[in-house]
């Protein structure tokens, strides 16, 4: 397991060169030219979900699939989470790469129990006679001003279930490459979007098929004073956090977890090997977030390494208020580089 | 080869598209005069339905469910039921809300990013707006076990959509009003969509009101755009449910004259000649025609009674405008009767941070 | 005031409760021998459910269902079936899956304690028991789904029991069959109990058929200890299935003669009257009076059937009682295609505490 | 928030004395008295769930309930999951106090829409207007050599949701006093009962109607040289190996969290300031179990006092097996004891 070392930085936001590039794509884009590429290269890819058809989903991250493979590879289900759940894991056992959506993350509990039940147990309970190579795929997390129920960060739901892998990107790149790993992974992968930094920035994403490995953390950042780890959405407020504690001669590494399950902690262990100091930053609530995971490992691998208690910047313990007071709940840059300096308080 | 059982499902229909009967009316309004404040409700609540996008458009409310098109549903759902009942409505039913005591502010303010929305100040017992489809059924259905349990002659009504028939919670409060044989009124409000997703595509049964037969409850369909059949139909649920006679599913037929949302572009995939069709039965339409037949309503009434109501609604939007935000530990201080220490911990840094501890 | 809909759920008995035809049979069964194979399965699985029972009463079996006087029904199940149908069964219906091909021994080792009886030799395809009620009905809506967009002419069926109709899943399985028009076969098994819940307490609806017309299915009821009527009802469902016609939902009549599982005791909450009354129907004694009273069965050919029975069985029951428990690593090698690597740490670090690594 | 020191050890598993006092009574009997207990004097209590009626739940913790308080006070359920939870929640929200049941931990999933997206936040969407005053009562755990899906530990499914309040207790005492606390308690509860340990042995428990605090850990021995936290059935086995631990010369602290959220982290935290080495110990899966939460909790607010990485002893990151591997999956007296060898190797 190696980390994979970035050059691009992304802490400015829309890097305005690559944007008039005709291939430079957004995240959600890079959803929809994976879907695509594997349909394209796998008869038994299909997508289901609500408004994934004509209507191309409510965030278009299927728009044009529909038109393009037909209604047998791209189908509106009822409106009922179990079904899609349900179907999803039968069509999975026998012969199909079903490729389900859950249209918010708010709606992804009803689907709890055919993943937890079946899709990650078919193997297992078979001994390998039946598997479930799936993917589930749910938009996630906060601030974007969506009414209730639409802004959740509940990867905890998922991350102490064996069998399952559980993935999360933060660019354009990487939502197609794990996109494309999920797809082709034999068993089941819960893929949470961003939706957040979907259409945050574009970047070039080659449409060369190249799948990313599903268990590899990504070194955003190079730095030596602190580690700082987050996933999803939060890797632009923690890369910004970064520049602004470089720019008062702070150097941190950014760890972009990407994969939570299978976690890369190698990764996380080297760079606090490194720095000393890490904080972890998500957007769910503290208590037993996956943030936890992280920090509890630490505490047991990494004692040793560490110069400062591990800092945790994260939801509160509390849901995600509406819209009106949502980004006073969501972890922020001075959020993180507070947190940063409580670290190096400490010698 | 015996025959295990037969079912059949009523239509009720009085006003044609015309406005016109087409047959004897409901008893209840053998005097159409009983017609008309509902009628007024209806107008009430287009009009604000249309401010409400109007706010939502420029940037002053977020995301807004409209229920163009749904006004005698929603208002005569709301007005066939007595304070004392229960409400679990989805998130688009305001004029059955309006109907109930819920006021203008309070659904800007829950569209607007504020929980106090939610925080009714009458009725008090009515469930709030339910965002995870078909959910509040369920809680409906509770709602008649405990009346039923504490012998109470309340009714639980609840709504859910065309999609939301689909959802298997919608199937277990039929079901459960069905095996508790409770006070409980289901009602599915097929507007032809489910956003992009046709009725047609949600299920194989021909109607959705035979969604009820799978329960042994009551079931009917009725036209949603003749505030007659909406009366009649609901009236029959409601006295069976007053009387222990146990629950009902309504199908109530209307259409989706707007978008799902503000934040929905119905073009993508609607026909614009099947919208122009179904505004060939819209609702206010009709009914303007009947009572405009009846001597009961000319257009200067009509002037006076939008006038008034337009004074209403700007009141309730500058209300709305004028609230101030929550302040911060709001966040925290609804989650628990008792806040457990963590979480006061949280409040205090947050307040801390914001100079206020 | 018109009809929106109505609908007709017919019941097949041909058998009386004495073994006499009721009526004219199934044309499958003109020759009446045709029956014979399908009697000696019954025969053989009311067998081996009494060995069953035994093992656990002697402590050589974990908790188990048994399926006594379900024969007819499972039996009848699986033999509508072709092999390259699927079947999703719930946790009791071994007189289907035996006819399946599913060995005695994959029966015992799932229900003692080893995941291995899921690793059915034959068939490959089909799902495994499943215990959260209900849940395989998607299942094999899926399956369904698959075989559909694949055309093949395959078909899904799956069971579930009184109980299990409750179930939302089950709501979720008929709605979706229905929607997508699906080679789908709903077996809703009603034995009168869901262990201690009587089939009264689960639903207000008059059948369990009639859950069908919920999402716009066939729906039909069966003697389901009558085996002609089981194996006509299951014909005209597999054939709609086939041809494209769509998904059925076939209620089987029948009784729970022994207790929920062997970890239950009926006499808690049921009368012993019910069950004797029970015994009266048993599809066993009236098959065997119709088979003896057309001639083609007497004492000896049951004796002779029975022995050989209980040599298979008993050969059955030892491949399962020497077969060595699974090496502890079997916990970590089926759960990944590709073991991540803190899975595989784990499964060294066991490996080495018991001295293998 | 103080830590309670019991005097008694449990370690000996029946105290012969106890079994003969008539009223020395079974965990699961505990559950029992306290849910007649308070349904004699509260109305709006009822018991809600399948098979709790005449057959007094398939454990036979609502045993004669049905008969002292009638068919409309112990209510039995259609089969269906989405419906108990549903139906208790409006029957919250309107003035009852549900004690719903789960039949079995792993028949739980489909529950969770309606736990996390109302009972948890029916008061905070509400701003208080309406509540739900539930307990929902999970049987939990594996070791009983039950089918599949009967032994599953999965409180985390629950902990890192707010409004949530997660009790496990381990003792006949502590059983009745959580259980009337839970019931009374204005807020959702989930109540998890460590069902290998429901018959384990009886204790003295006064049907007095006193409840027990719901943010309080249990030290449950006295030491000095490694704190041992942990929950439910696994109490038994830690206290045995803090017995055999003795034996060698090693005086362990046990804490027993009792109540998992909210955590009362300073018992934790008072302990191992004392002994400087922690070992946590549970039947889930471990990555994203509970117990990291509490590493995590040491590596922030703790990690000056550690002497040594803290250790978690718990499930492994698979599905615990049917029940002839089951043994070999869940923590023991042997893995404990290692675990606590481990920390003490440190100085
Ligand atoms: C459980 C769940 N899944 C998905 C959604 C997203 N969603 C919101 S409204 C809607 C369509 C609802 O259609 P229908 O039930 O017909 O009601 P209508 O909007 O037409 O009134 C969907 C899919 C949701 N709110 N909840
Ligand atoms: C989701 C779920 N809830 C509860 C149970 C526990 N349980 C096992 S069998 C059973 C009763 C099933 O009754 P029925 O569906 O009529 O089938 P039968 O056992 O009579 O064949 C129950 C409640 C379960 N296995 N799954
Ligand atoms: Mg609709
Ligand atoms: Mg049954």
């Amino acid at each position: 397991m190696s980390a994979v070392l970035e050059t691009q930085t992304m802490a400015g936001s829309k890097p305005a060169a690559k944007t008039e590039t005709p291939a430079a794509i957004t995240l959600i884009e890079a959803i929809t030219q994976a879907l695509a590429w594997e349909m394209r290269h796998d008869d038994s890819v299909l997508v289901l979900g609500e408004d994934v058809g004509v209507n191309g989903g409510v965030f278009r991250a299927t728009a044009g699939l529909q038109a393009t493979f037909g209604p047998e590879r791209v189908l509106d289900t009822p409106l009922d989470e179990t079904t899609i759940a349900g179907l999803t894991v039968g069509l999975a056992a026998q012969g199909m790469r079903p490729v389900a959506e859950a249209q918010f993350d708010g709606f992804v509990y009803p689907m709890v129990d055919h993943i937890v039940c079946h899709a990650a147990r078919m193997r297992y309970r078979t001994r390998g006679r039946l598997h479930c190579p799936m993917v589930l795929r749910v938009p996630w997390g906060g601030g974007i001003r969506a009414p209730e129920h639409h802004s959740e960060a509940n990867e905890a739901i998922f991350t102490n279930v064996p069998g399952l892998r559980v993935v999360m990107p933060s660019s354009p790149a990487r939502a197609y490459g794990l996109l494309l790993a999920a797809i082709r992974d034999e068993d089941p992968v819960i893929y949470m979007e961003p939706k957040r930094i979907y259409r945050q920035y574009k970047e070039l994403v080659p449409d060369d098929g190249e799948a990313l490995p599903l268990d590899v953390c990504y070194v955003l950042r190079d730095g030596s004073d602190v580690t700082l780890v987050t996933w999803g959405a939060q890797v632009k407020e923690t890369l910004e956090a970064a520049e602004k504690l470089a720019g008062e001669g702070i150097s941190a590494d950014v760890i972009d977890v990407a994969t939570l399950k299978p976690l890369d902690f190698a990764t996380i262990a080297e760079s606090v090997a490194k720095t000393g100091r890490c904080v972890i930053v998500h957007e769910a609530p503290k208590t037993a977030g996956f943030g936890a995971e992280i920090a509890a490992r630490l505490a047991s691998e990494s004692m040793y390494d560490l110069l400062a208690p591990v800092e945790r910047v994260t939801g509160y313990d509390t849901h995600i208020p509406l819209f009106r007071l949502e980004m006073k709940y969501l972890p922020n840059v001075d959020k993180i580089i507070a947190a940063a300096k409580r670290t190096l308080a400490h010698s | 080869m015996g025959v295990a059982a037969t079912f059949q499902i009523e239509s009720l229909q009085y006003l044609g598209a015309d406005g016109k009967p087409v047959g004897e009316l409901p008893e209840a309004f053998a005097d159409p005069r009983a017609l008309l404040p509902l009628f007024k409700q209806m107008l009430f609540v287009r009009q604000f339905d249309g401010k409400a996008i109007a706010l939502q458009r420029t940037g002053k409310l977020g995301t807004y469910a409209s229920c163009l098109g749904h006004e005698a549903t929603h208002v005569g759902i709301g007005a066939s039921m007595e304070p004392e009942d229960v409400f679990a409505p989805s998130y688009r039913e305001y004029g059955a809300q309006i109907v109930r005591g819920v006021r203008l502010r309070e659904i800007l303010m829950y569209w607007g990013g504020d929980e106090r929305g939610n925080d009714f100040q009458v009725p008090r017992h009515d469930f709030s707006w339910c965002v995870p489809i078909a959910t509040q059924c369920l809680h409906a259905a509770g709602a008649a076990l405990a009346f039923k349990l504490r012998g109470e002659k309340r009714v639980a009504v609840t709504c859910c959509g065309d999609g939301g028939s689909s959802k298997t919670d919608t199937y277990a409060a039929i079901n459960s009003a069905g095996a508790y044989t409770l006070p409980f009124v289901q009602c599915i409000i097929n507007n032809g969509w489910a956003i992009s997703v046709p009725r047609s595509a949600q299920t194989g049964a021909r109607t959705l009101a035979q969604k009820g037969i799978a329960g042994g409850l009551h079931c009917l369909q009725v036209d949603g755009n003749d505030l007659f059949a909406v009366m009649e139909g609901m009236r029959r649920a409601m006295e069976r449910a007053r009387n222990g006679e146990g629950g009902s599913v309504i199908e109530f037929m209307t259409y989706r004259l707007h978008d799902h949302t503000t934040a929905d572009d119905a073009r993508r995939y609607r026909d614009e000649a099947e919208v122009k069709a179904a505004w060939q039965r819209d609702p206010m339409t009709r009914l303007r025609a009947y009572v405009t037949a009846q001597g009961l309503w000319d257009e200067a009434q009509e002037k006076a009674w939008a006038d008034e109501c337009g004074k209403h609604i700007d009141e309730e939007i500058n209300a709305y405008l004028e609230l101030p935000v929550q302040p911060v530990e709001a966040m925290f201080d609804y989650l628990y009767a008792d806040m457990p220490p963590d979480v006061m911990e949280q409040r205090s840094a947050v307040l801390a941070a914001e100079g206020r501890a």
